[in-house]
């Protein structure tokens, strides 16, 4: 079944990202080519049909003698496959995307094409790694989205955000050389790269030490492209150092990899039980170390920052249960929390655009200048807090559902003592934004903050609000197709 | 004081995790064994295409992985681009150029001027017999991309033999990505699968025989695209060496 | 079959890679680290040659030996030389 | 000693270069010695992937006019003696991957060092420790 399209949602961002280059400086051509782009990056994923794709047209190939491989076919060309999850989540992928876009397009008085282009090219490298079925190019996109993401947050500028695209980058480069190990040694020991036949090859049982130690360098990788415990501070710095609108579209990303590699690695190794309690406990540990940390936050844009880097940890529990019923959930929680928390982080940018500061000493008194700016953000601050109706609360009680059918209701004691952490460190910093009074600081510097929001960015919040407080009211018809993409992961081991 | 004793602490847990993980990753390299697997059948049936297996798998089986790492290189000019200044938020900020410039001594011109052109014409044949000897795209590129380095050191950026200025390396490196791109978009309209090798044809898919023999490279070998492919990496590789080298140099020394 | 003489060659390289390696990496002066890498690479690219990668060990060679080192020399030159 | 005992100590020298890298980047000062740190990581990667890719006794994996004339169909022959061409591919890809990410920090480098006069991990990092 081959779908022709597939391919358009890689390539037509890569293109899109030369000609914006070519195009830099040249003020009115990047605003209009930027939205152009925007339009057909939305409706491609719309368009394709569901099937895969073969590279090159190279089909499978059964004519090795039995002595040269383990699995009597195999595929020969780089496949990406495209279903519903794949559609839901590239299609999140470009709204946020769009947002960002069209936030800098309408909103900086000089476009940047470079920097649109690095976000092209971010949105093509983790559209790649949601979509491919093949171990070594799913590393390549790693690779670009590391890169892209490091230099959207460089061209913030400041000392802040040149150090944590160096850490960014150098811990990137300890995993991805973990990646690229760990596939050498798959390669090597079972003599492919497609994930499929990989899955087959491997065939649920993980003995060798060989095949132990490629599990635990990809473990890595994922931890890392995850933000994951030991290294959550770095996703942490690198989302405070960028533009909260960024910011948004970062975390989106981060989400979407962890599920897609998250995904991947269960395909490979879910048999192995190891594997799975020690993703599931470091992400149990990051959730809690992330609500923690962001409760000590004195920065509006640090402490959403932590309570991401939080979020994340929920999903990876959800993910790594390793249950058709914790798979799903955690997937649904994935795609809820990055709409929630997006919506957060643009209400945030606006406060940072305004007043230029988002420290919380200094920030106070908004209520009254920008009545609708805190009504949006409460809506953010109780989805992501899991509390019904919004759409947040449905994943997460599925969640905690799912620890206690796995057989650990403890689990399900921490993700709800961790929930509450992260409501009232996002209420804290709720409240001395806009519910306290009037600072000397704010006051002596006269910051202009009317009602009078930008027609864009207000169109995105609502636009995200809707959707949280839609999939929260009627979550069955989207969770049920998820539940059906889990049940395919888990055949077969 | 308490600073340096939790610092003192994970340097010693750093060190303990470092020593486990080495242990581990030593004994399986030990018991590493290998089987050819795919790499058999890419020998057993490359040779229809091109004598040099390692470009045939590079830019046919594979050739996708090889556009995703021509974007990284790209991804990486960029980036280095937006650090020193070009597509900052808040508009550019344009950069002194630094680099001390001393007029090129007798010998280093005599020497310098025709060791440049003998490591282009190296970089030439490297790229254009990159599908039936050692070499390729990659190889080319950086070769002539050495060549660009020795006559900036020697003659300075203004003056350097190339005469090729910012703006004219950026093009050549979306012409080189987009002669990629626009050729795997060729194989996406006429056969349905991006980055098929149109000019080959060995799985004959309904390609034209006019395409056919306007896409192939006039040579004995059957190798379709691949030649073009090479010289559209090599343009990139070029291009984006010697960016990232005149950016690097144009820092201001502090 | 490989003759003794030539499998002692990959050994050679094989410890001169590694000791290239911790050699450059406790030198003070950068300078010398960067020449130290250059021959590091240079051996790789030997090491890959005698494998039978003919065409990774061009692109080791000239990567490895003349433009990344040629890289950090730019930057140890608008940085500092030496370690503090 | 023959071909094989080559492609063990091959592997281990990769994975010692590995550990030196990972080292290099968790207990070095100077920011320029954790990019070589990163620089090892991957020419040890690379080191593993060409040793895979090694057949003792094996021939170079371009196929010569004798080996293509004396084929009928498939070039059985040639696939039995060639060294495997994939890991050789798939390290090409990974020198650039290396080459680039290095670029990028050799020049955030640079940056950092205009802005803080020094190359040191814990005066440039001091602050944000926590």
């Amino acid at each position: 079944m081959n779908s022709e399209l597939i391919p358009l949602m890689v390539v037509f961002p890569l293109i899109a990202a030369i000609l914006l280059n070519l195009m830099h400086g040249k003020q009115r051509a990047v605003r209009i080519f930027g939205t152009v782009a925007m339009i057909v990056v939305l409706a491609v994923p719309l368009l394709t049909a569901y099937g895969s794709h073969l590279f090159g047209a190279h089909p499978v190939d059964d004519a090795l003698p039995a002595s040269k491989i383990v699995i009597p076919e195999i595929n020969l060309a780089i496949e990406y496959s495209f279903a519903f999850l794949q559609k839901a989540l590239v299609f999140l992928l470009a709204v946020i995307a769009t947002f960002v876009v069209v936030s800098h397009t309408s909103n900086e008085k000089r476009v940047s094409g470079v920097y649109l282009s690095m976000i092209m090219l971010s949105i093509a490298a983790v559209s790649a790694v949601v979509m491919v079925n093949d171990i070594f190019n799913m590393f390549v996109f790693i690779e670009i989205a590391t890169i892209s993401q490091a230099a959207i947050v460089i061209a913030h500028g400041g000392a802040d955000a040149y150090k944590a695209a160096f850490k960014y980058l150098v811990f990137g480069g300890i995993a991805g050389g973990s990646i690229l190990f760990g596939i050498a040694l798959l390669l090597g020991t079972y003599g492919v790269l497609n994930i499929s036949d990989l899955h087959q090859a491997i065939g649920g049982s993980v003995g060798d030490p060989v095949v132990l130690t490629a599990v635990a360098l990809l473990v890595i990788g994922w931890l890392f492209e995850s933000g994951i415990f030991p290294f959550h501070s770095i996703k942490s710095n690198l989302y405070s150092a960028a533009k909260p609108d960024v910011a948004a579209l970062l975390q989106t990303e981060t989400k979407l990899m962890l599920v897609a590699i998250g995904i991947i690695l269960l395909r490979l190794f879910g048999g192995y039980s190891n594997m799975t309690a020690v993703m599931l406990g470091l992400s149990i540990a990051t959730m809690v170390f992330g609500a923690v940390m962001a409760m000590m936050q004195t920065d509006f844009r640090r402490l959403l920052a932590y309570s991401a880097v939080s979020q994340a940890g929920l999903v990876g529990v959800g993910i790594s249960l390793g249950t058709a019923a914790g798979i799903a959930a955690g997937i649904f929680h994935a795609i809820n929390d990055a709409i929630a928390m997006s919506l957060l982080f643009i209400t945030v940018y606006f406060i940072y655009e305004r007043a230029k500061t988002s420290d919380l000493t200094k920030l106070g008194g908004l209520l009254s200048k920008a009545p609708r700016l805190a009504f949006l953000q409460i809506i953010g601050i109780l989805a992501v807090s899991g509390i019904p109706p919004f759409n947040a609360y449905q994943s997460e009680f599925r969640i905690i559902e799912s620890t206690v059918a796995a057989g650990y209701p403890e689990l399900g004691v921490l993700v709800i003592l961790g929930t509450i952490l992260t409501f009232v460190a996002l209420m804290k910093g709720f409240y001395l934004t806009f519910l306290r009074e009037e600072t000397t600081v704010m006051a002596l510097e006269k910051v202009r903050i009317s009602n009078a929001l930008p027609k864009v960015t207000l169109a995105a919040l609502v636009i995200l609000c809707l959707a949280c407080i839609g999939i929260g009211l009627f979550p069955m018809p989207f969770y049920d197709r998820i539940a059906d993409v889990a049940l395919n992961v888990m055949v077969g081991w | 004081m308490e600073d340096r004793g939790s610092q003192q602490m994970r340097n010693l847990l750093a060190a303990v995790f470092l020593g486990i993980f080495s242990y581990f990753l030593i004994h399986s390299m030990f018991n590493f064994d290998i089987i050819p697997g795919t790499s058999y059948i890419y020998n057993l049936k490359g040779p229809l295409i091109a004598p040099n297996m390692v470009t045939v798998v590079l830019f046919d089986w594979r050739a996708y992985d090889t556009l995703g790492e021509a974007f990284i290189l790209i991804t990486a000019v960029f980036t280095t681009g937006i650090l020193f200044g070009r597509g900052v938020l808040g508009g550019d900020v344009s950069q002194k150029d630094t680099t001390p410039v001393r007029p090129p001594t007798v010998v280093q011109k005599i020497f310098s001027a025709p060791l440049v052109f003998i490591i282009v014409a190296l970089g030439l044949v490297l790229t254009l017999g990159g599908h039936i000897t050692p070499g390729g795209g990659f190889q080319g590129g950086s070769v002539i991309a050495t060549a660009f380095f020795l006559s900036v050191v020697v003659f300075g950026f203004k003056h350097n033999v190339f005469s090729i200025s910012h703006h004219n390396l950026e093009r050549l490196e979306g012409i080189g990505a987009l002669i990629y791109l626009c050729l795997g978009l060729v194989g996406l309209a006429v056969s349905g699968y991006y980055l098929y090798n149109v000019g080959a044809n060995i799985y004959p898919l309904g390609v034209g025989e006019t395409l056919q023999e306007l896409l192939k490279y006039p040579d004995s070998t059957n190798a379709g695209i691949i030649p073009y492919l090479n010289i559209g990496i090599a343009l990139k590789v070029l291009s984006g060496f010697c960016t990232i080298a005149t950016l690097l140099m144009g820092a201001e020394k502090k | 079959m490989m003759g003794v003489l030539e499998i002692i060659i990959e050994f050679v390289l094989m410890f001169a890679i590694i000791a290239g390696s911790i050699m450059a990496l406790v030198q003070k002066d950068l300078m010398k680290m960067v020449v130290i890498i250059g021959f590091q690479g240079l051996g790789l690219a030997l090491l890959y040659q005698r494998l039978l990668a003919a065409d990774v060990a061009i692109t080791q060679a000239i990567l490895g030996s003349a433009l990344i080192p040629g890289l950090i020399a730019i930057t140890v030159f608008k940085t500092r030389r030496s370690e503090e | 000693m023959n071909g094989a005992d080559v492609q063990v100590w091959s592997f281990v020298t990769a994975g010692l270069m590995f550990i030196v890298g990972l080292y290099a980047i968790v207990f070095m000062e100077n920011l320029i010695k954790k990019v070589i740190g990163v620089m090892l990581i991957g020419d040890a990667v690379n080191l593993v992937l060409i040793t895979s890719g090694f057949k003792p006794g094996g021939i170079v994996p371009i196929i010569g006019e004798e080996l293509y004339n004396n084929a009928s169909g498939l070039f059985q022959g040639f696939a039995d003696q060639a060294a495997y061409s994939l890991p050789f591919a798939l390290v090409l890809t990974n020198i650039v991957i290396g080459a680039s990410t290095l670029a990028v920090l050799l020049g955030l480098t640079i940056k950092l060092y205009q802005r803080y006069n020094s190359l040191s991990v814990t005066t440039i990092f001091k602050e944000d420790e926590s």
